[in-house]
């Protein structure tokens, strides 16, 4: 790749200023639009109105699984909120012009992802210990299941999008790309119910899970940009 | 004209695929009788599983195999999408449906096995959960190719989900091993390992091969057929532009 | 193709010496390629997917001042195929420098796929699409210098006009919003939201694109759709600017345009020839 | 291996449950690969017949 090298001063500006134009203009569709959060978080309360209602209102059981459940919950309304989120940039065209410039679509990807964390992954992630209460959650627990859900709500907002774009020209989006990211959510809800349930049958391994919770971010990080960017362009062709 | 050299190699893996295909056959029918003949009469019972630990030799095989099928897919579709080598996608298509089978068949055998051991159906146990984790990416995967019409696209996502799913299946096993090593139930049972011994390690050895091999036969045939079906296709475009 | 041909057109080539920018290359010790004369396939999307697609005209816009004085789009043989249906076979095509080609036929006979296939939306199932005598190096793809206008206007409801203007010059790296809103006389309903623009107003805010950023190749699927007299002219006289500066025009439309020095290509003799 | 012992039923239908899946999997391949090379061949003879009743050729 060392024939980039000359122009990449050019061509990081350029990318740059793409990447914040889709971000501002993003944010600010959401803001206008408004409502796509509320109902997520409307959603998220759902489940977990149903919880009680389908596991009877066992205080010690609803406690001991407080941690899973609101994982599930985020997860669900997550991927639920993400499953639009290319669709009318598909629809009305401007993913075809934002393809056809030099600008790479992972950039694009990236913006929208970030976007999406920033006003659906970010705020479920912060309601959803706060709303731990309903369930009965051991106190102690809603800082590290804070910490725990910011960090893999990231994982989450990319992974959904990565759903997104893989079924954006498909009719029957929302079973098929529940079909296709829950598999991938499994491991960070796996490390993310263990970084927030605090020690478990004596050993705590939090800090360890959260680690490598982390790093389960940092990989997504790394796939899914290109993985939606490839799926969108096959969509165009 | 495209088409044309879209099929030259796929010819070619025609000629090679009738040439190989009755010793592949008797390979594999080889296989099994002996993998079967060690497994069922020559092998010991397990002194505590008595002759449960039988069912070892049909799951075991299967669960491996699964496994391998998901990686051939995988590898395929990177040679698809990076090559734009048509037969790899086919590959990597006509995978699918025999690697579901063998993962549903582990998780089925696996339950069975269960039953007797654990006294129930159903076990959360580490090995028998990432099997349904992966039997979950062979039905996306297998969902993609449905869901899409044009062959080329439905390559290249279908291929996407398989990368993907690929990467993802390693995260899956450690996370739920790690899962597992902290909600331990009572009852821990390996089913390999260093401590098998040669008598049962032969036969079960032979069944990974035998059900290799058996992919290998019936791939083939996948492959082929799913040649023919795009060559139909091609086919018929031809006729339908020629008539507007 | 073979990853030797990709890596032969990346280095190994030689620069004019009237290029400005060769001075430039040459510090870094890269030699660009040039394809004077040359054609070569430009068809596709860009994909950072397979490494060796990577290459400087992924970054170098403005870099190289395009030399589109004798530039041609030359199609050869093109076939496109849409929906496991054959939309039109052996199809030849020359877009020049300086003229519009304009696409005839009636519905379905393929203008809209072609132009698709010609910006890299549209992967052709047989001929060759190629960019001749062009000082754009060889691994570049029409894609990236082209504006496409479609059917649908790429603007977003709930942003403002100058607000929609104004993303898509920040996304290209800079655009001259206020020029392209009097190109197509939209400087009035600056601060409308688009939902409120009527559909003629839509399609201007959609060509004023056009305007905002300069790009060699324009590619117009039916531009005139919902357009008055007045904003007809407006685009007629945007369209001569362009080729006057020694731009291309491909479009495709019913009524003619008052646009000088322009080309047909009529798909209902094409179809003919296909019987 | 003798068929008395315990659990006997278990093994058994684990090894049936098997030869049905992959027969049945075998099944579904064979037949597809026959429906496809039917259509193969006719589509060849007609192809075939148009050839020899107008000159073109193939596309």
């Amino acid at each position: 790749m060392y024939w980039i090298l000359p122009h990449l001063p050019n061509g990081l500006s350029e990318m740059k200023s793409a990447f914040t134009s889709v971000i501002a203009r993003d944010f600010t569709l959401a803001i206008r639009q408004g409502g796509s959060i509320g109902t997520a978080i409307g959603f998220f309360l759902t489940v977990i109105v149903l919880l009680p209602l389908g596991l009877g209102p066992d205080q010690q059981l609803l406690q001991r699984i407080a941690p899973g459940a609101l994982w599930i919950a985020l997860l669900l309304s997550v991927l639920l909120s993400a499953d639009r989120l290319y669709q009318t940039d598909h629809d009305d065209g401007s993913l075809e012009i934002m393809a056809l410039s030099s600008t790479p679509l992972e950039i694009v990807v990236l913006a929208k992802a970030s976007v999406h964390w920033i006003t659906s992954g970010l705020p479920l992630a912060i309601a959803a210990p706060v709303f731990g209460f309903l369930l009965n959650l051991d106190t102690a627990l809603i800082v590290p299941l804070g910490i725990a859900m910011v960090t893999g709500s990231v994982a989450l907002s990319l992974l959904a999008s990565l759903g997104a774009a893989i079924t954006v020209g498909l009719r029957q989006g929302g079973l098929l790309v529940s079909l296709l990211v829950l598999p991938l959510y499994v491991p960070v809800m796996i490390f993310g119910v263990l970084a927030s349930s605090g020690a478990q049958s004596g050993i705590d391994n939090s800090g360890t899970a959260l680690i490598i919770l982390v790093a389960i971010v940092l990989a997504a990080l790394v796939v899914t940009p290109f993985a939606s960017a490839a799926a969108l362009r096959s969509y165009m062709r | 004209m495209s088409s044309i050299e879209r099929f030259a190699n796929p010819t070619r893996f025609m000629r090679l695929q009738t040439a190989v295909q009755p010793w592949v056959w008797i390979i594999t029918l080889a296989l099994f009788s002996v993998g079967l003949f060690l497994g069922l009469t020559r092998a010991p019972a397990d002194y505590q599983q008595g002759e449960t630990v039988r069912i070892m030799y049909v799951h075991v095989p299967a669960a491996w195999s699964a496994l391998m099928v998901y990686t051939v897919m995988a590898v395929a579709s990177i040679i698809g999408i990076v090559f734009r080598h048509p037969l790899a996608d086919i590959a990597a298509k006509a995978a699918a449906p025999i690697g579901a089978a063998f993962c549903f068949l582990a998780l089925a055998t696996g339950s069975l096995w269960g039953k007797p051991m654990w006294g129930t159906w159903w076990v959360w146990d580490a090995r028998l959960t990432s099997m349904f984790v992966l039997l979950l990416l062979y039905l996306g995967y297998m969902a993609i190719w449905q869901a899409i019409d044009d062959p080329r696209r439905a390559s290249r996502i279908a291929a996407i989900v398989a990368i993907v799913g690929f990467i993802n299946v390693p995260i899956v096993k450690f996370s739920v091993d790690w899962w597992y090593s902290l909600h331990q139930p009572a009852s821990v049972f390996r089913t390999d390992g260093p401590t098998i011994h040669p008598s049962i390690l032969t036969p079960l050895l032979v069944m990974g091969l035998a059900y290799s091999f058996l992919f290998l036969a019936l791939h083939l045939i996948a492959i082929r057929s799913e040649i023919g079906a795009r060559r139909i296709r091609q086919t018929e475009l031809a006729r339908t532009g020629a008539l507007q | 193709m073979p990853l030797s041909a990709i890596r032969a057109t990346n280095i190994d080539g030689k620069l004019p010496a009237r290029d400005k920018e060769a001075g430039f290359a040459e510090s870094y010790g890269i030699r660009q390629k040039y394809t004077e004369n040359k054609p070569h396939n430009a068809t596709g999307l860009r994909e950072p997917f397979l490494w060796y697609q990577l290459s400087n005209t992924t970054f170098n816009q403005g870099l190289f001042a395009l030399n589109t004085a004798r530039m041609r789009i030359v199609g050869q043989q093109l076939a496109c195929e849409r929906g496991g249906r054959m939309v039109f076979a052996g199809l030849d095509f020359t877009a020049r420098a300086g003229r519009m080609l304009v696409l005839r036929g009636p519905n379905g006979a393929g203008k809209t796929s072609l132009l698709r296939l010609i910006a890299g939306l549209a992967e052709p199932a047989g001929g060759t699409l190629a960019i001749e005598e062009t000082s754009l190096p060889a691994d570049a793809l029409l894609g990236e210098h082209v504006h496409f206008i479609a059917h649908q206007d790429a603007i977003k409801l709930h942003l403002s006009v100058v607000e929609n203007l104004s993303f898509w010059s920040g996304f290209f790296g800079g655009g001259d919003v206020p020029g392209a809103m009097t190109a197509m006389n939209l400087s009035a309903l600056a601060e409308f939201q688009a939902q409120r623009l009527s559909a003629g107003q839509k399609r201007r805010l959609g060509l004023a694109r056009l305007a905002l950023v300069d790009k060699p190749v324009w590619l117009l699927d039916e531009p005139t759709v919902g357009l008055d007299t007045a904003s007809q002219k407006l685009l007629a006289d945007m369209m001569t600017r362009h080729l006057d500066g020694g731009g291309i025009i491909i479009a495709s439309t019913h009524i003619d345009l008052p646009v000088k020095s322009s080309d047909v290509l009529d798909f209902a003799t094409l179809a003919e020839r296909a019987e | 291996m003798d068929f008395s012992a315990p659990h006997m039923d278990f093994v058994i239908s684990s090894y049936a449950i098997t030869i049905v899946v992959l027969g049945a999997l075998a099944l579904w391949i064979f037949s597809r690969a026959r429906s496809v090379t039917r259509r193969l061949k006719q589509l060849d003879d007609e192809g075939a017949g148009r050839r020899r009743t107008s000159g073109q050729t193939e596309t």
